[in-house]
């Protein structure tokens, strides 16, 4: 187990099992979009209220729940770096963070258009609104910190502390602003425990979306680590035998 | 299966009941976002691959000019260390 | 051990006491904070409207956000003096828990650049026509919530003390971590002129003054070994 | 190294203390009832005053929308069933503005008692469904307005 565990922390280690996953992730996240998508836009019913703007749906709903992913993320990732060192653990807390960026901005703009039309507004000081921009923001401060600070090992470990603190503060966040102003629906498109459950027309697309859209998150997470590592890696031998193959 | 689809024709898929504009732009930052970040991560790993390769030659040149002659060429020197 | 060792309680009175000391030799670290406050406050009425009516209404989210700009001001010289003359080594390397140390400095912080805008607080939001009934209100949620700001932005800072240019970064981490105060602080003087109650919203304030003291320091101890070192 | 031990419980117990104490705090604060939106029926009570800008929440009532003709000028009612307030708007109506659909209305109430609207907003439930689910369920008689009413826990 410990062994198993050390070596999970080696990124040559997972630069080459990542290589076979890779092809793993990248088929079923292709069929679950693409039988998602094509389930969303031409399949789903348009509800009784939105009518075809219904379909945004399938887009925002996996983006905002894996949005709020990132920080528990970059939180577990940064506690690994202070207590263990383990150098996949930082690679994964430094790729995550524009990626999470990204995440949230998409969340925010597909979350604002589809606003714009069931609401009435583009944008509104609403508190599921305003904790993800302020999340945006935590996202931005935790990657310029990276980028001022020079040495490497020392970013690592600021970046913990700042993600770890951020977690935290995104929770914090999260009900304040829940408190001070709401608008947002309730996020449970397919509880069943509603006196009319969502009907599994409008859910299994859903869950199909969600799920693409993990693996899609997955796969670009192996791929920008990948890269890092062979960043990081390019003194050692092993980088320089696979360089010089290609 | 087919008379499932929601839509009776093609202009009036496209048009999504009115809500044209607002669906079609979603699926659209979708599409952007989703291809960009499967796309730059292939293109970045690329330019590190050259980027090491070049590096890996101007080493061994180095190297080489090194056991011809005892003099260091200032300017590869500078070019090996700027990459 | 042989060599006789001070309590913990003394050492965070000593460094209190040096702190105080150091800022009152040093005025315009004090001074400074406080004009920006104030200026900043000026700035609004001439911004938006003189208008009495306009100006009550923004009042409360003015003197907030401009407490808010002042503490982000002053965190500047929160540990950095301390980090270039060598004291902050020191201060690591003493036998001491670097956790009471850091509150000791955040409390000393505090008292220096926190307190003085409470104090001033009702004057200007008198300036800013704010409903005299809520001035209790402004200056109680004022005092619970500056010392949770300091705290949050000596995490900030401890990250960041190293680095030579670090206004904007301090800024982009340290304000969106503040969002709770100011919102809860903004609610508690507006519930007041509506004439609610107001139980709700202290409570909230002080859980976060609480779990900021308890939680903060052990965020900006950490941080401070990491920038030192 | 007994003082050092003595130090890490002192932390220990401080942490503890305090973090208890804000738990304390945070379970009361949230016993206590805080408003985030006016009912239609605490503002006919009198709890709000002239001028006073607020939020209410509230069902579109069943038809009071009367809209001008030559202007974006509507005027409708909200209500919770129990009490009704008297809507001035000037604006475009969300999509999905409708009689019995749950709103949010921002603005004040003016002299002669009528609440003038700045903003008008839908608020949409979690419930998606499709046309003729919707009328299923109107024919078995679970009305969409109960549904709604069900998932407004605002007040």
């Amino acid at each position: 187990m410990w062994l198993w565990f050390s070596k999970l922390g080696s990124p040559k280690w997972f630069y080459e099992l990542s290589g076979k996953w890779l092809p793993w992730l990248i088929g079923p996240m292709a069929l679950l979009l693409i039988v998602g998508i094509i389930w969303a836009l031409l399949f789903v019913p348009p509800d009784y209220q939105q009518g075809n703007t219904i379909r945004i749906m399938y887009i925002h709903v996996p983006f905002a729940s894996i949005s709020l992913a990132f920080f528990p993320l970059m939180a577990l990732a940064g506690t690994i770096t202070l207590v263990w060192r383990m150098k996949l653990a930082d690679i994964v807390a430094k790729t995550a963070a524009p990626l999470g960026a990204w995440f949230t901005a998409l969340a925010l703009a597909s979350g604002s258009i589809w606003g714009s039309d069931i609401w009435g507004t583009w944008w509104i000081w609403d508190g599921r609104l305003t904790s993800m921009l302020l999340q945006f923001f935590l996202l931005i401060g935790v990657i310029s910190l990276r980028s001022a600070l020079e040495d490497a090992e020392a970013a690592a470990k600021a970046c913990a502390v700042l993600s770890i603190v951020g977690c935290i503060n995104v929770i914090v966040i999260k009900y304040s602003v829940d408190w001070w102003n709401t608008l947002h629906q309730p996020s449970s498109p397919f509880s069943l425990s509603n006196e009319a459950p969502n009907p599994p027309e409008v859910w299994i697309p859903l869950v199909i979306m969600i799920f693409a859209v993990y693996l899609f998150f997955a796969v670009s997470l192996i791929l920008s680590m990948r890269n890092e590592i062979l960043v990081r890696e390019r003194r050692s031998e092993w980088v320089q035998q696979l360089v010089q193959a290609t | 299966m087919f008379d499932l689809i929601q839509f009776s024709s093609v202009g009036e898929f496209l048009n999504m009941g009115g809500y044209a504009f607002n669906v079609w732009l979603v699926y659209a930052l979708f599409a952007m976002f989703f291809s960009v970040n499967l796309t730059y991560p292939l293109i970045r790993k690329r330019q590190i691959v050259l980027e090491q390769k070049r590096r890996l030659i101007l080493n061994k040149e180095i190297v080489s000019q090194n056991e011809d002659n005892n003099e260091v060429d200032n300017l590869t020197f500078r070019v090996g260390e700027g990459t | 051990m042989s060599i006789k060792r001070t309590t913990t309680l003394k050492a965070f009175q000593a460094t209190l006491r040096r702190d105080l000391l150091i800022a009152y030799k040093r005025k315009n670290e004090v001074v400074n904070p406080f004009m920006f406050f104030l200026i900043v406050a000026t700035l609004f009425p001439i911004g938006i409207s003189p208008e009495p009516d306009r100006l009550s209404e923004i009042a409360a989210g003015v003197l907030w956000i401009s407490t808010l700009l002042a503490s982000l001001l002053a965190m500047d010289s929160l540990y950095r003096a301390d980090y270039e003359d060598g004291s902050l080594e020191q201060l690591l390397l003493a036998p001491h828990s670097l956790y009471f140390m850091v509150l000791a400095k955040n409390l000393a912080h505090w008292l220096i650049s926190g307190l003085p805008v409470v104090l001033v607080s009702p004057l200007i939001g008198y300036m800013l026509s704010l409903p005299a009934e809520s001035f209790g209100t402004l200056f109680v949620t004022l005092l619970l919530g500056t010392p949770v700001l300091s705290l949050l932005g000596s995490i900030g800072v401890a990250l960041t003390v190293g680095l030579g240019s670090r206004g904007l970064i301090l800024a982009v981490i340290t304000l969106p971590m503040s969002v709770p105060v100011l919102i809860a602080g903004t609610m508690a003087v507006q519930q007041t002129l509506n004439g609610a109650s107001l139980a709700g919203y202290l409570a909230i304030m002080g859980a976060m003054l609480l779990a900021s003291i308890s939680l903060a320091p052990l965020a900006s101890a950490a941080a401070l070994r990491i920038s030192v070192n | 190294m007994k003082s050092h031990r003595k130090e890490r419980l002192s932390i220990i117990v401080f942490i503890t203390t305090g973090l208890s104490l804000a738990i304390g705090l945070t379970l009361f604060a949230l016993s206590q009832n805080i408003d985030l939106f006016y009912t239609p029926t605490q503002v006919a009570q009198g709890e709000v005053e002239t001028g006073q800008r607020i939020r209410i929440g509230g069902m579109v009532k069943d038809g009071s929308l009367r809209s001008a003709n030559d202007s974006l000028r509507v005027q409708f009612a909200t209500t919770d069933y129990i009490n009704d307030v008297t809507i001035h708007y000037e604006g475009l109506l969300p999509d999905l503005f409708r009689e019995g659909q749950g709103i949010v209305v921002e603005g004040a109430i003016d002299e002669l008692g009528v609440f003038q609207a700045s903003r008008v907003l839908a608020k949409h439930d979690e419930n998606y469904m499709s046309q003729e689910v919707k009328a299923a369920l109107d024919a078995a008689g679970v009305s969409a307005e109960n549904h709604l009413l069900s998932s407004q826990p605002e007040t």
